[in-house]
Order: C-alpha cells, then sequence, then structure tokens
C-alpha cells in the first residue's frame, strides 16, 4: 500500500519537444495518499488512460517523476512497481481454473504451495468466488471474471496499488451497481491505495472519495464529489459533474451584482474589479435556479421545453441568445411563454478565462 | 398514414420472442418501446420495418396488409444501437445515399442534406468519412440518413446506448426538437425510463415479448396498469413492501404497524403489495407519526446532482434518492419514512388498486 | 444477430456448386466406374466388382502391396514433417520482430518459397544437392560425408524432408505469427504484473490462443503432405528403387504410366476417402473450437 | 515480453536458410553451363545472360509463360466471380445443405491432384477441351474456387449485418447494394483472394502437364523437358525457374498484411 506522488509529470506520444499544448497529458504535480480511493474522470481522450499507463509503467512518461512512498519507480518496469490492474475487458487465463487463475501470481514468486491456498481461499471468500474455485475460468460471467482479475492483484499482500481501467464496460447494467458497491466495500476493507479510470461520472463519484477531473490532457480539479459538485473551479467541471450540467452564462461583473441582459443579480460575496479583457461568465447550477411567474425585479427568459422526469421538471429557457436550465418548483403550473428566475446567491459562481474567481465574503 | 400490428407473434428456434402483441402508430406521433435487455423490443421494430416476417399475425399500413412486402417497397428508416453508416463514403454521401437510390434532382439532394446536416449540426463534417468522427458525430450522422428520407416511419432502437455519458445527454436534449421538425411516426427503442419521460408522446411498456400497457408517457408513469409496469417503468428499480390491511391499520411485512391513512383508508381488508419509486422514500431522522422504517445503508451511489442511498430492510433492499451530494457510510442506520398519500398499492394479482393522484 | 433462414440463397450458391460439381463429380463418377472394373487399354472393360478394393487391402497382392507400402511411407513423411514443422513454425512465429520495416520483410521473405512452384522447389533442390554443382552436395561431399540423394535411401529421404521443411514452415510460422498477433496487448500487461516469467506467458497465454490456427496450421500441413506428389517426383523420382514413392506417385505410375485404369480408380477412391475423414475430423473440430463460447449465467433479464 | 532470447538470430538463420537454394538458383543463371559444370563457383566468374536471352527469344520457352499465365488468369477470374456471391450466402444466411456444402468445399480444396489427373483428362479429351488454357482452367477450380469461397466469406463476415439492411432500407436493390456498397467494402478480400488464386494455380504441376500437350503447355511443363543434346542445359533451367518466381515476389509486398489469413483459408 503506497503513497503516490507525481513530479511535474508530463507524457507526449510526439515527443518530448514537441509543443506542450499537443501532450497527451500536460505537466501535473500531485500526491495521493496511502490507502486513498482516486478516480480519473474525463471524456474520452482526456489523458485519464495515459496517466494510469505511465503509473502501471506499461508508458514512460516523456518528462517527470513518480515515487511510491517517496522512492522514484520511474525507471522500474510494471513488474517492479507491484501494482494490479483490471482492465476494460476480462483478462483470464483461459486454460486454468478459477483458483490456478488467483494463484498465479503467488506461484510465479515461488511461494510455498500451502501459504498459496491459504491466501487463495481467504481472497475468493473476500470476492464470493468459493463455490466457482474448481471451475474453469472462461465459463463465468463477465463481472464474475473481472472479480478474478481483481483477485489476482488482492492475492499479493504487498501490492502498492490497484489500478482500474473502465472496469465496467462489458458488465450488464443491472449488475453494474452490485460490483461497484462491492469493489467499495473492498476499498474500505483492505486498506489499499485504488486508482479507477472512467468516464462515467457516477461510477467516479461513488467510488472514489477524491475524484480528479481531467480535459484536453490536463487536471481540471481533484477534489471530493461534494467540492465538485458544489464549488467546481473550473468550467468544465460544472458543465462535466452533474446532470443536466450547470449553466454558464456571459456577464458583467462588479462588486456585488452581476449583469446579464440588463437584469441584476445578487452575489452571495464582493468581487471588486475583475481582470480586464478576461472572458466573465457566471455559473449557477439548474438545482439553484428556481422557475417563477414573471415579476419586474426577476431576470425574464422565454420558455423553450419542460424536461418532465417524474420526480424533478427542468425548464429549458433561453435568455437573450444563451441557453439556460432551471428547476421548476413541484405542483408550479408553468405559465406559456414569459417566466421568471430567482437565483440562489450563495450557488452562482463567477469565473474569469474559465477558472473560478474567489470573492471575498 | 398508420402502421398496425394486428395479433402479432414471432418464435426463434423455437423460442417465442414475440407474444400476441398488436400495436396501432398514427401519423406524427413518436412511441418509447420501453423494457429491460431482452424484453423483444428490438423484435418488433424488425418486424414494424419489415425486416424480420411475423410468425402469425400481420403488419398493415393504412390498412393494407404489408406482411411479406419487401423492404424495399416500404418507406422506412432505422436507426442501429451500434452507429450504422457506409465507411466508404463521406458523411455527404452517407445521407445522401437514400435520396440517389430514389433517383432525386441533384439540387434536391443538396438541398435537403445541407438542411438535415444543419439539423443535426453536421456541416463542418460532410466531407470526412464517418470512421474519421467521434462516436456521437457518427450516430448524429446515421440519424440525420434517417431523416432525410422522409420515411414515413423512423425507427431508433437504442440510439445513445453506446455513446459516452456527456455525450448521449447533449444528444438527448437535441431528439425532441430533432423529431419535432418531421412529422414521420417515430418509435424510439430504450431501457431508460428517463429518455421515455423525456421524449413524451406515448410509451409501449414491453415485458419478455408482450406489451404490459401502452398509451400516453405521463399517464403510464403515473397510472401503471400492473406492479410489472410499475417495475419497468422504474430506475432506480422500484421498491416493494408487502402489506397486511385489517380494520384501520396497516400491518408493514418485517413489523411495523400504522394507522391506515391517505391511500390506504379506502382499501378493503386483505393482503397487498405497495410500490413505490426512489423519491416517494424519504430519508431522515426520526419523523415520528408517520409510516417510518430502520433501515441500513449498503452503499450510496453519487451523480453529482443525486445520490442513491441503497438501503436494506428486513432482507429486501430499497433504494431512496436525494437532491445533491450526500454521502452516507454503508451500515450507517437511518429512518426511511413513506407518505401514503404517495405510493402505489396493488392487489394480490398485482393490478393496480390505489395510486398518488397529485402530479 | 445470427443468420435468417432462407432458401433463396441456393441461387447465389448455385455457380459455386456447378464449377466445383462439373471439376469434382463429373470426374468421380467416372472413377467409381472404372474402379470397378478391369482392363487391357483398346476400351474393353470387364466388370470386376469389388476386386480392386479387396487387393488394395491384402498386402500379398502387387495392388495392395505397392499402396499400402507407399501409404506407410506416406504417413511417416507426413509425420516426420510435422514433428519438424509445427514446433519450427512457433519458434520462428516468437522470433518475429515486433514492429518497423523488419516485419514487412520478414513476412516477405518467408512467404517466397509458399509463391514458387512445386516442380521449381523440385528443380531447386535437385540442383542444390547434386555433389558437382550444387552447393550442398559439393559442401557435404568435401566434408567427407558421402552424400548422394539418386543412390542413397536415407540421403534421398534427408533430401526430401528437408526440402519440404523448406518449403512449408514458413506456412506454420505465419499462421502462428497471425494468432499471436490478436493476443491483446493487456494480457502480456497482466502477465507482467504477475510476475509470469517467459515460459508461464508462453503456456499460459500464447499456445491457448494459438491453438486455433496451429489446428489449421496441421490440418493444411498433413493434408498437403499427404498427396504430395510435384517435388519429391522431381528430385527423387520416387527412387532409390521406390524408397520415396509416396501414394500420389504410386497413383500416378499406374493411372498414367500403366494406363491400367481399373487399378488406378480403385486407388483414388480409397486414397479420396481418407483424405474426406481426416477433413471431416479437422471441420467438426474447428466448428466447434469456434463455438466454445463461455455459458451465460443466470436467466436472461 | 512476447518473443523469446535469441529471436534475432533464430530468424536470421532461418531467412538465410530459406534464401540459400533460392540465392544458388539465381547464381546459376547467371553461368554459362560450362562454368556451372567445371567449377564451383560462390558467384558468376563470367556473368552472361544468354539463358534468359534463350527464354525471351525461342518461341517454345516464352510460350510456357504465356500459357500459364493464360490460364492462372482465367480460374483467378473464374473463381472470384462465382465464388462472391456464394461467400455473401454463406456468410448471411441459412440454407439447406449449408454446412454440408461448405464442408464439401473444404474436401475438395484438400483433394490430391494425383486423383483427378486421369479423369480430367478422359473428361476434356472428351469435350476436347484437352489442350487449351480452358482445360488447366477449370482443373484448378477445383481447389481454388473453395478457397476463395472461404478467404471471401471471412471477409464479407466482418462487415455488419446491419450495412446490408441499412441499405435495403434505403432502397438499393440486391445487384446495386452488392456493387456499390459491399464491393467497395471487401476489395481487400478481393485482392487476398485474387492473389491467393493467381498463387495456387501458378505453383500447380500435375493437372497443367497431364491437360496439355502441345499449344497449351505451360512453363513447369516445359521445364521438366530441358534434356537437350549436351546433357543438361542447367543454366537455362535455373533462368527458367527464377521466372517462374518473379509473379508471386512481385505481388507479395501488396498482400503482405494478408499472408496468413490468405494461407489460413481466410479463417486467421
Amino acid at each position: 500500500m503506497a503513497r503516490i506522488d507525481l513530479v511535474d509529470l508530463a507524457h507526449s506520444y510526439g515527443g518530448n519537444d514537441a509543443p506542450v499544448e499537443s501532450f497527451a497529458l500536460k505537466p501535473v504535480t500531485m500526491t495521493w495518499r496511502q490507502g486513498g480511493a482516486y478516480a480519473l474522470l474525463g471524456p474520452s481522450g482526456c489523458g485519464k488512460t495515459t496517466l494510469l499507463n505511465l503509473i502501471s509503467g506499461i508508458v514512460t512518461p516523456s518528462r517527470g517523476k513518480i515515487l511510491f512512498d517517496g522512492a522514484d519507480i520511474t525507471p522500474l518496469s510494471t513488474q517492479k512497481r507491484n501494482i494490479a490492474q483490471v482492465f476494460q475487458f476480462p483478462v483470464i487465463y483461459d486454460t486454468m481454473t478459477v483458483g490456478e487463475n488467483l494463484a498465479f501470481p503467488l506461484k510465479n514468486r515461488g511461494v510455498p504451495k500451502a501459504e498459496i491456498d491459504t491466501r487463495v481461499k481467504q481472497i475468493a471468500d473476500l470476492l464470493d468466488l468459493t463455490p466457482n474455485l474448481g471451475r474453469k475460468a472462461t465459463r463465468l460471467t463477465a463481472d464474475a471474471k473481472q472479480k478474478i482479475s481483481l483477485g489476482r492483484g488482492l492475492v499479493r499482500s504487498d501490492v502498492a496499488a490497484v489500478l482500474f481501467d473502465e472496469p465496467l464496460t462489458v458488465i450488464d447494467p443491472e449488475l453494474k451497481w452490485q460490483l461497484r458497491s462491492k469493489l467499495k466495500a473492498l476499498h474500505r476493507e483492505l486498506d489499499l491505495t485504488m486508482i479507477y479510470v472512467t468516464h462515467d461520472q457516477t461510477e467516479a463519484l461513488t467510488f472514489a472519495d477524491t475524484v480528479v477531473v481531467m480535459h484536453d490532457g490536463r487536471v481540471v480539479q481533484s477534489g471530493t464529489p461534494a467540492e465538485l459538485f458544489d464549488k467546481p473551479e473550473h468550467t468544465f467541471v460544472g458543465y462535466f459533474i452533474g446532470s443536466p450540467g450547470m449553466n454558464i452564462v456571459p456577464a458583467k461583473v462588479s462588486g456585488h451584482e452581476a449583469r446579464i441582459d440588463g437584469h441584476v443579480i445578487g452575489l452571495h460575496r464582493n468581487y471588486g474589479v475583475l481582470p480586464a479583457g478576461a472572458n466573465i461568465e457566471i455559473g449557477v447550477r439548474p438545482e439553484f435556479v428556481n422557475v417563477a411567474a414573471p415579476a419586474s425585479g426577476l431576470l425574464s427568459a422565454t420558455i423553450e421545453r419542460i424536461d418532465d422526469l417524474g420526480r424533478v421538471r427542468f425548464a429549458r429557457v433561453r435568455i437573450g441568445d444563451a441557453k439556460f436550465a432551471a428547476r421548476v418548483p413541484p405542483g408550479f403550473s408553468v405559465p406559456d411563454n414569459d417566466v421568471g428566475l430567482v437565483f440562489d446567491p450563495a450557488h452562482v459562481h463567477v469565473y474569469a478565462d474559465s477558472r473560478l474567481v474567489e470573492g471575498v465574503a | 398514414m398508420s402502421v398496425t400490428l394486428e395479433r402479432v407473434t414471432r418464435t426463434v428456434d423455437g423460442i417465442p420472442t414475440i407474444r400476441d402483441v398488436s400495436l396501432t402508430l398514427e401519423r406524427g406521433t413518436l412511441s418509447v418501446l420501453l423494457g429491460p435487455t431482452l424484453s423483444g423490443k428490438t423484435s418488433i421494430m424488425r418486424l414494424l420495418a419489415g425486416l424480420d416476417k411475423p410468425t402469425t399475425g400481420r403488419v398493415l399500413v393504412d390498412g393494407k396488409d404489408v406482411t411479406g412486402a419487401d423492404v424495399r417497397q416500404r418507406s422506412v428508416a432505422m436507426v442501429y444501437q451500434q452507429f450504422i453508416n457506409y465507411p466508404s463514403l463521406t458523411v455527404y454521401e452517407n445521407i445522401a445515399s437514400p435520396l440517389r437510390v430514389q433517383g432525386r434532382p441533384r439540387e434536391e439532394i443538396e438541398r435537403r442534406v445541407q438542411e438535415a446536416a444543419k439539423l443535426l449540426r453536421l456541416e463542418p463534417f460532410l466531407k470526412r468519412t464517418p470512421l474519421q468522427l467521434s462516436g456521437g458525430q457518427q450516430q448524429r450522422t446515421a440519424i440525420a440518413r434517417a431523416l432525410v428520407k422522409g420515411a414515413d416511419l423512423v425507427l431508433l432502437d437504442e440510439p445513445l446506448a453506446n455513446l459516452d455519458y456527456k455525450l448521449r445527454e447533449e444528444l438527448r436534449a437535441e431528439l425532441p426538437r430533432i423529431f419535432e421538425a418531421s412529422g414521420a411516426i417515430f418509435v424510439y427503442a430504450t431501457t431508460e425510463p428517463s429518455e421515455a419521460l423525456l421524449l413524451g408522446g406515448d410509451t409501449v411498456c414491453m415485458w419478455e415479448g408482450e406489451v404490459l400497457q401502452s398509451g400516453n408517457t405521463s399517464k403510464v408513469y403515473r397510472r401503471p396498469d400492473t406492479l410489472r409496469v410499475a417495475q419497468v417503468f422504474s430506475d432506480p428499480p422500484l421498491n416493494i413492501v408487502g402489506i397486511e390491511k385489517k380494520n384501520g391499520s396497516v400491518q408493514y411485512a418485517g413489523g411495523i404497524e400504522a394507522p391506515a391513512t391517505g391511500l390506504y383508508k379506502s382499501l378493503a381488508d386483505g393482503s397487498y403489495r405497495v410500490g413505490f419509486r426512489a423519491h416517494q422514500l424519504e430519508v431522515a431522522n426520526g419523523i415520528a407519526g408517520r409510516h417510518a422504517f430502520h433501515a441500513t445503508v449498503t452503499v450510496t451511489e453519487i451523480t453529482g446532482s443525486e445520490s442513491f442511498v441503497h438501503l436494506n430492510r428486513d432482507a429486501s433492499n430499497w433504494v431512496a434518492v436525494l437532491q445533491g451530494v450526500h454521502e452516507y457510510e454503508p451500515g450507517h442506520v437511518l429512518d426511511a419514512v413513506l407518505d401514503p398519500e404517495n405510493l402505489f398499492v396493488f392487489d394480490a394479482a398485482d393490478r393496480l388498486v390505489a395510486a398518488p393522484n397529485k402530479a | 444477430m445470427d443468420k435468417t433462414i432462407n432458401q433463396k440463397a441456393w441461387f447465389l450458391v448455385l455457380p459455386v456448386f456447378l464449377v466445383v460439381a462439373f471439376s469434382a463429380i463429373l470426374p468421380l463418377m467416372t472413377v467409381v466406374n472404372y474402379s470397378m472394373q478391369d482392363t487391357f487399354g483398346n476400351n474393353q472393360f470387364f466388370w470386376n466388382g469389388v476386386g480392386w478394393f479387396k487387393e488394395l487391402l491384402d498386402p500379398s497382392t502387387d495392388l495392395g502391396g505397392r499402396f499400402l507400402a507407399s501409404l506407410g511411407r506416406n504417413l511417416l513423411f507426413s509425420a516426420i514433417i510435422l514433428a519438424i514443422e509445427v514446433p519450427l513454425g512457433i519458434v520462428v512465429a516468437l522470433s518475429m520482430p515486433r514492429q518497423g520495416w523488419t516485419v514487412a520483410a520478414c513476412l516477405v521473405i518467408l512467404a517466397l518459397p509458399l509463391l514458387i512452384p512445386w516442380n521449381v522447389v523440385g528443380t531447386i533442390w535437385q540442383i542444390f544437392g547434386r555433389p558437382d554443382i550444387g552447393l550442398l552436395g559439393y559442401t557435404l561431399n568435401s566434408l567427407g560425408i558421402d552424400y548422394n540423394y539418386v543412390s542413397n535411401e536415407f540421403d534421398a529421404w534427408a533430401t526430401v524432408i528437408v526440402m519440404d521443411v523448406w518449403h512449408w514452415t514458413s506456412l506454420v510460422a505465419l499462421l502462428c505469427y497471425a494468432g499471436l498477433k490478436s493476443i491483446p496487448d493487456a494480457y502480456y500487461q497482466a502477465a507482467q504484473i504477475d510476475g509470469a516469467s517467459r515460459w508461464a506467458v508462453f503456456k499460459a497465454i500464447q499456445l491457448p490462443k494459438m491453438n486455433r490456427v496451429l489446428l489449421i496450421a496441421v490440418l493444411l500441413r498433413f493434408m498437403d503432405s499427404f498427396m504430395i506428389y510435384t517435388e519429391p517426383f522431381v528430385v527423387t523420382g520416387g527412387g532409390p528403387g521406390n524408397s520415396t514413392t509416396f501414394v500420389s506417385i504410386e497413383l500416378v505410375k499406374i493411372a498414367l504410366g500403366q494406363f491400367d485404369l481399373g487399378k488406378a480408380a480403385a486407388l483414388s477412391l480409397v486414397y479420396n476417402l481418407i483424405i474426406l475423414i481426416v477433413c471431416w475430423i479437422f471441420y467438426t473440430v474447428m466448428t466447434n473450437a469456434g463455438t466454445e463460447r463461455p455459458e451465460k449465467q443466470g436467466a436472461a433479464s | 515480453m512476447n518473443t523469446i532470447p535469441g529471436r534475432r538470430i533464430i530468424m536470421v538463420v532461418f531467412l538465410i536458410f530459406l534464401l540459400l537454394p533460392i540465392y544458388w538458383l539465381v547464381n546459376m543463371s547467371f553461368k554459362t553451363n560450362t562454368e556451372i559444370v567445371t567449377t564451383m563457383t560462390l558467384w558468376p566468374h563470367q556473368p552472361t545472360l544468354e539463358n534468359y536471352k534463350r527464354i525471351f527469344t525461342d518461341e517454345s520457352w516464352y510460350s510456357g509463360y504465356i500459357n500459364s499465365l493464360t490460364y492462372v488468369l482465367i480460374n483467378t477470374a473464374i473463381s472470384i466471380s462465382v465464388a462472391l456471391p456464394a461467400a455473401y450466402a454463406f456468410s448471411r444466411y441459412r440454407f439447406l445443405g449449408d454446412k454440408h456444402l461448405f464442408f464439401w468445399l473444404l474436401s475438395n480444396r484438400m483433394a490430391p491432384a494425383a486423383v483427378f489427373a486421369l479423369p480430367f483428362f478422359n473428361l476434356y479429351s472428351a469435350i476436347n477441351l484437352f489442350d487449351t488454357p480452358w482445360a488447366v482452367a477449370l482443373a484448378h477450380c477445383i481447389f481454388n474456387v473453395p478457397l476463395a469461397v472461404w478467404i471471401l466469406e471471412g471477409f464479407v463476415s466482418g462487415v455488419p449485418r446491419e450495412i446490408d439492411e441499412t441499405a435495403f432500407l434505403d432502397g438499393y436493390s440486391f445487384p446495386r447494394f452488392f456493387i456499390k456498397i459491399l464491393v467497395p467494402l471487401i476489395a481487400s478480400g478481393i485482392g487476398v483472394a485474387a492473389f491467393f488464386c493467381f498463387m495456387f494455380s501458378w505453383v500447380e504441376l500435375l493437372l497443367a502437364r497431364t491437360l496439355t500437350s502441345v499449344n497449351a503447355k505451360p512453363i513447369s511443363a516445359i521445364m521438366t523437358r530441358t534434356v537437350s543434346a549436351s546433357g543438361m542445359d542447367w543454366g537455362l533451367l535455373a533462368a527458367a525457374g527464377v521466372l517462374t518466381i518473379i509473379p508471386g515476389a512481385l505481388v507479395i509486398w501488396f498482400v503482405r498484411n494478408y499472408i496468413a489469413r490468405g494461407f489460413a483459408l481466410g479463417r486467421v
């Protein structure tokens, strides 16, 4: 179980002298504490798999270092890094039974047979694989195979970290949540550093206590699910986390007020004078903007559609030419075209060139 | 223009995939086929399109029997789950291909293809081949080709299932606008209740090759005929608990008793099954006097906007949903509270006897 | 989406059926016809019923003796070349470079012997092995080894076998290489993570993944070696004596050499029957190997 | 990780083993007959193009190449054109006896040429096609058509069925779909199948020699009869041999990524 430090780590498939903009992974320095559960979240092509491959040693970084518990393991091969990995599709040894699959890593290390058997039995119980131990591995369903793949890592008592590369892709939708809760329970029981790569926000936010959101090769924000939801530090995080994503609308901001399309919205903090020339926007989640009857003091918007999802209703509205989503309070009968928007000032954020501006309380 | 399936069945290698389905689709309507995987959605679509022949029963278009008709004579377009395009043609040619086959004049093809490309925001990609595009753009190309043809019947078979989470959300928000722009009959298959609710129109609930209930989407959502329909139309899964109604009070399976208020009041004595969706179960601490149950948290699934709390109570699994981010540690015991006004009651034969009257 | 049942598909298949039937079924009918008769040329035929078939199985008769002897030699030959070419092919496949232009270069050179007309292969080795003008023959003899494939039975066998290894090992290597290339990188990464040794990787990943292509390689190599004619005929003419007279060479001697139609036809039928049986065994094994899927646990939702 | 120690040496040794006999043939093809018979030289001391000149000028020699190319091209054309629709049928449909037919084709690919030598001789003489390229072309169909069907069936199965359905839904008729949509998608497959039909017909000797006598004589048959008055003319024989390797060597580069797939009957 290791603490992982990324020191100015970066990687470019086009060689080190290529422009930084083209790097698959822009330079990043972070520390992942020992025993933590981290999720690398972002759309396809954002560099999350590259980062995972750098940690597992499959790819050697063109720049920077990786430390396990302070020791520089960048030059070490995957084998010597003592990590475990569960891949996107189940990787099992077809000709072996489940038990032999689990015993394989220990047999390779020359561990005495008695110790192998006890260890395998222990991990099989942990992963509810005991009834299948004697069966051929290829005979099992996809989720059982992924457990075997995980089990091969866990049998090694000294594994530094367990890496997951979108492990639920081939699992049937109904079984996904069971495997997810199994992984979460394992993380609590085994005090293991776990790193989970996915494009699905539910998997990331459910599994990890720290989510690293990546976009275009850059780590955009790293924080707990609550931080990502309440205070996105970048407009992309606001857009990517939450469904529907955060409304991001250009506005003029000074002091305690933001001005959109001539209307003033009160802000929770004082933003003084923002850097000139920056692209100023305000961001607010649809959950914190309620639809109300049009009134003089309220910002007005024209309704395009009402999305009724049963437990919650969202109004798709337009302010000038900016699209906007707002919550329809339960029982509110929506007028046919114009409507007023009531903002919750505490959840309205201001962004300059897509980065969060911290106002003065 | 209407398309009808009349008492249609289909068996493949002896296994019945469609059991006695009758369905009528009118012009300009959108019908959502909602059901779990392998419930027969794709089979129904292939029968509507004429790609497969029914074992028994008939397929009618405007009353005329087209059961045996070759797919080429039918005016049908289909979008598959795995974004099917012609890999060797450019996006422009892909969209234009149905018109070229119909022998339309050049300018008309140009106009209609540009129009469809604009609707699906594909103008910048017209010269590329599909394999150079992202999954989302490939699926938009397939949808554009399906629309440009002006077919009377447009079938979409779980078109968003293979897309990234966020891409799915974006395209899902655009679909209503895209469908309104064309007057054809739309049939949209999905496993996700939220897509049915979002698209509106009618919903046809399917289960193992049968149509359980069909009708206006919000009506079916709010008035499911049977427990099975309610289950099909609930994500996360419908919570169920057995009850025994006896002289003015309700005995919940697992040992809780409460006065038969709300919807229970008008029930005759006897045993029933109560179904309630995740948002109908309130998670709070110690609200006395209401129908409250002690339950232990197994796991909390967080999507950002909502948190689904999986609970275990008396050996059955329930799911409650909360707005925003709420992390409950597994093993934590809390009170799950039911509102007798806001739940569904089904009789011993699983038929609906009581449902919440408000929206 | 499995295949739909459509009897109209026969129209699509008809051209193939007619062309192959014209070359296969029609001639086979004449063979069956001849196999029941005897003739002394000049187109006179005498009914002989199953006479020839009985003789074929009776080593004491001339026909049976020659057939069973050549069958024995052919099976021995096939066994030896399989024992050499399959393992050697695997080793060569494992030695292929991983990427870069060298891969294409190796592939082309490996494929070269497979593209040479079979008689030219014979001619090459006929020249190559001659002590006076052949590099091999000359070098061996100058090293004091008395190597002469024309007169010495062992040398003839050695030459024919080395020629076949030279001619066809590349096929096994190419098939195994294709099998290896289909293995996703994730398997090698998993093996690295599990600390597997070279041999463990071969036994656990590469061999199981190659068993399908190895099956095809063994089928092709057995079949082609079992019906070999041209190359040994060009080099040794079936000699010395009839030590390298394989079944096809014997058959051609009887059919086109002696024009003994009856005997040749009977031998052809038995020969074809053996091929058919072996082919059927491989076909069923191959199609079953392809259809073995992990069973889907739990009822389909 | 996925290769073995010492792989470079093994590869080099094996390639030398393959190239040595060919080098010796090429080396000899540039020598005069006297030099061949008198001294053992590793490269031609008095190189000559006489052997090649003889082949390109002597009608009885170059006609062999023309005859061979004629029947090989005819055979390839026939094999591919009949195999394409059949490959589509096997890939897309289940029909009465499809499994047996597919097996029967495989068994014909494996049929020994020796078995058919005599019957073909009688058959083609009977329909007086004997000693014409058509005889050999049709005879070679017995193993080339099955090969083409097996290879093309693999490539057609690579195209998802939904593309056929989308085309039919778009209104394509079957022939138009086949030519405008399917054929472009399996163009590489057709190229591979054509190369292997060409190649297997080009290398075959027994049937080609049995079914021809004078005016359709292929090069392979002419080569086995080069005993001239002054004994074996080795240089000429070597040159003729080298020229038969050229066609395969030229085209192999274009199908180098599909070599294994072609040889394995498309099953890889």
